[in-house]
């Protein structure tokens, strides 16, 4: 077996999967925020394996980059409304929270 | 803001001030006694363990009866010339420390020694037996105890018997009631040098009924 | 030889643990599996040269964002194993979904002729320092921005109504953390 | 390495071994080496701060094991937390129990990789050095969360709870602390941050300018926070929280904890020394006899030394006084020490 780009790509792709799957049947915010963070590694890891195979440049490392800081952002928003939900309403699964107000 | 640049300010110099002081701590000797190797010397007036010089005692029980909590125990069977001590006990579990036994004793038999570390494993082995059943019965009149050579008669008489606190000199010298021989030996040693009969030692394995 | 062995590994350090992360009830398991996941991308990246993002995946992702899952979840009390209910209804069509997607894919990952070749491995950190400088300063510059929006957002919507809370601190540590990581 | 492959290179009937083999050789040496000297630190450290302890309280510290003023204590010390029983609770989540002190033994355990022991002489010589030791060390954050929620005693979890706060916080003032050096030498490679100082006592980075010695000095804090000692010892608290996140650990677990504790009060302290005071350079030229690696060490005793001074002074402080401290009061001076060195830095023309 030789190593190539597409041994990569089928990681993400599996990354992706699962993550779409977390999102999709967890019921958990945090679960569902899990399932957030895999795809977005997913995507990492492609930016960096076309990065290196195919634009032979640096600029898919900086997507990267900019990437693990946008989801770390994301990651303290969405925790902090899912500890705001759980201190309004009482509990993280997500569709039970269904109403506009309290 | 100012406050906050003064308050940083005096963290900074009341931390430094904190650790100025703890560094000369480590150039000063330490006051630590390395305890088992030295001893403290205790004041003169230390009240130590209980000790009761055999050959002093006539057992005229006044020691037990002043006791407040009951911690001596003296048995002694026959009547006048023919009175014989059989037990002499100290209940250490039981006793205060309230030096009222030692300050009406008016034989001056019993003292307030310098010995404070007596550590056992057992209850038990804490009241102390003054007796040893090897040296057969105590005689507690006078003149049968000198016919029987236990009266050690001393250079200077005391006709009356002395309050503890000028008798202190020589309860300095005044032996440390020897607990358990093989507990501290070499403690019993230093601390009672030149002491005495061998009525001391009492006998743990009696215990306490 | 040695490379695909390691690349093996990496490549189940990541995926395995991925799979726990999604089926695990217990969601707390669920947050440390991703621990392994997010070590094995990081592996990954190594492996493919970009070692400086590696380490701020080990550095944003282990030291910050799973620490806050982690948090999340210990302070949102869950009780043991998340009860999974309603069943099928759930799970039938996310998984055909995430099948579907998965099979798509793949497909294009097999059909497609890739005809790029291994660019040798070299020092990242300058390049991607002077970059960031020069043809990356707006990205930069917004990126800064929004930690800074999220790190205000996140402790306004932790607060309570009067008192400070720990956990608004701990969120913004997160985001200020990360801010400084990228400058 | 390099040196490493050298120096075995220079052994007898080393000659004809493959470039994968020596390498192999040199790595598992090393690995070795990193473990012997980590555990060795956790013994020879106990006792250090015992010691440190009983003369700064003008007492001796232990003085009855072994002949010479106790020793052998912390020896002793070591086979009786081996020998003692290995207690999971019944109610404990025993994988996630089980995994906990190695991860943190694993977190400190991998920072020691880039710590530039002497010319050449570096387990890993990475680009990234330094901000491989940063990232790795928050392994040991995620040991601590797992430790304390594996062990379903409330106790534990506040301790994790709060050492997870506490070391996060407080990492961002210690790697900011580091920003003026690494924008004095352009590099994070730790060899070059070393080289970099070389010459005198001078040319040592806390004394390159006003800006680098205030950042030394947040580093310091900083890296007392991060080791959870004393006055930040808020994890384990021995007074509230009994013992923080290992008080269900018993024997070797509880060593693993223990050992990594200690590995990290060197690591921090063998970071201070190659970042800010010269690494293996000599203070003065007449001292350049000595080994590099004997001068680097010494040195960092020595900042060992100085943790335990702190920590025997000093109170501890309360939660909200630390969070207080790391937000309000030493990221501020992190940050204006970043400025302002730069702008020193730039006007002299040292920018690199």
């Amino acid at each position: 077996m030789n190593v190539g780009l597409p041994h990569f790509l089928t990681i993400s792709a599996v990354l992706f999967s699962l993550g779409l799957f977390a999102v999709m049947s967890r019921r958990n915010a945090v679960g569902i925020l899990m399932g957030v963070e895999l795809m977005l590694n997913a995507a990492n890891i492609n930016f960096v394996a076309f990065s290196r195979y195919v634009e032979h440049s640096i600029n898919g490392q900086m997507m990267a980059a900019f990437v693990i800081v946008l989801a770390a952002a994301e990651a303290a928003v969405a925790l902090a409304i899912v500890l705001a939900m759980y201190r309004n309403f009482g509990t993280v699964h997500a569709d039970t929270v269904q109403s506009l107000k309290r | 803001m100012a406050q906050y640049f003064a308050d940083i300010y005096e963290t900074v110099s009341s931390v430094l001030k904190g650790m100025q002081i703890t560094i000369k701590h480590i150039y000063r000797k330490p006051v630590t006694l390395q305890y088992p190797d030295e001893r403290q010397v205790m004041p003169e007036r230390y009240r130590g363990f209980v000790h009761n010089d055999m050959t002093k005692c006539d057992s005229c029980n006044i020691c037990a009866k002043l006791c407040p909590v009951d911690c001596i125990y003296i048995e002694a069977e026959g009547k006048a010339k023919e009175r014989m001590m059989t037990r002499y006990a100290i209940d250490y579990n039981k006793c205060i420390w309230c030096s009222l036994c030692t300050e009406n004793c008016h034989t001056g038999s019993i003292t307030m020694s310098h010995d404070y570390d007596h550590s056992v494993y057992d209850r038990k082995t804490l009241v102390y037996e003054f007796m040893d059943p090897a040296d057969g019965l105590i005689p507690c009149h006078r003149a049968t105890r000198v016919d029987m050579g236990w009266w050690v008669e001393e250079k200077k008489e005391k006709p009356k018997p002395k309050p503890p606190v000028e008798e202190k000199p020589a309860a300095e010298a005044a032996p440390a009631p020897e607990a358990t021989p093989e507990a501290a030996p070499e403690a019993a040693s230093e601390t009672a040098p030149e002491v005495a009969p061998e009525t001391d030692k009492p006998s743990d394995d009696k215990g306490a009924e | 030889m040695t490379g695909d062995l390691i690349f093996i590994l990496l490549a189940l350090l990541t995926v395995v643990p991925a799979i726990w992360v999604v089926f695990s009830p217990n969601i707390v398991h669920a947050g440390f599996a991703l621990l392994f996941t997010l070590l094995g991308a990081a592996g990954l990246y190594a492996y493919l040269g970009a070692d400086f993002i590696a380490i701020t995946q080990l550095m944003v992702y282990v030291g910050g964002v799973l620490v806050l899952v982690l948090f999340t979840v210990m302070m949102t009390r869950i009780p043991h194993g998340e009860k999974r209910k309603g069943g099928l209804d759930r799970y039938v069509p996310a998984a055909v979904f995430a099948a579907l997607v998965f099979a798509v894919l793949y497909k294009v990952i097999t059909a497609v002729e890739w005809n790029g070749t291994f660019m040798a491995p070299e020092a990242t950190v300058a390049e991607i320092g002077a970059n960031l400088m020069t043809n990356y300063i707006f990205p930069f510059e917004y990126v800064s921005l929004v930690l800074l929006a999220a790190m205000i957002g996140a402790a306004i919507l932790i607060r309570e109504s009067k008192t400070r809370d720990d956990h608004a601190e701990d969120e913004a540590a997160e985001t200020t953390e990360n801010a400084e990581v990228q400058s | 390495m390099e040196a490493l492959i050298a120096l075995i290179l220079k052994m007898p009937g080393t000659g004809d071994m493959s470039a994968q083999a020596l390498h192999i050789t040199a790595a598992s040496t090393m690995a070795v080496l990193m473990f012997t000297v980590m555990a060795l630190c956790a013994i020879v450290f106990t006792l250090m701060e015992r010691k440190v302890a009983g003369f700064i309280q003008s007492r001796f510290g232990p003085m009855r094991t072994g002949r010479w003023h106790g020793w052998a204590q912390a020896v002793a010390d070591m086979l009786k937390i081996l020998g003692k029983e290995d207690i999971i609770p019944a109610e404990a989540d025993k994988n996630l129990f089980t995994f906990a002190p190695i991860l943190v033994l694993l977190g400190s355990l991998l920072a020691w990789v880039a710590i530039p022991w002497a010319p050449g002489f570096v387990a890993a010589d990475l680009d990234l050095g330094l901000f491989y030791i940063f990232a790795v060390s928050s392994l040991v954050i995620i040991g601590v969360l797992m430790a304390g929620w594996a062990s379903n005693n409330k106790w534990a979890l506040y301790g994790a709870a709060r050492g997870a706060a506490q070391m996060i916080s407080y990492e961002i003032p210690l790697a900011l602390a580091t920003i003026p050096v690494i924008m004095y030498t352009g590099s994070l490679n730790t060899q070059d941050i070393v080289i970099a100082q070389q010459g005198g006592i001078l040319n040592w980075f806390i004394f390159r300018d006003i800006f680098v010695f205030i950042a030394f000095w947040m580093y310091f804090i900083a890296s007392i926070a991060e080791t959870n000692r004393g006055p930040f010892d808020m994890p384990e608290t021995e007074s509230e929280l009994v013992a923080g996140y290992h008080i269900e650990y018993t024997g070797m677990r509880f060593a693993f904890f223990f050992l990594a504790e200690y590995a990290n009060l060197f690591l921090v302290s063998l970071i201070a020394v190659f970042v800010f005071l010269g690494g293996w350079w000599a203070p003065l030229p007449l001292l350049d006899f000595m080994p590099p690696a004997l001068t680097f060490i010494i040195k960092g005793v020595m900042m060992v030394f100085l943790n335990m001074w702190v920590r025997w002074t000093l109170p501890r402080v309360r939660v909200d006084q630390l969070m207080h401290l790391c937000w309000k009061v030493m990221i501020p001076i992190s940050l204006l020490c970043v400025v302002g060195s730069g702008i020193l830095q730039m006007t002299t023309g040292q920018l690199n």
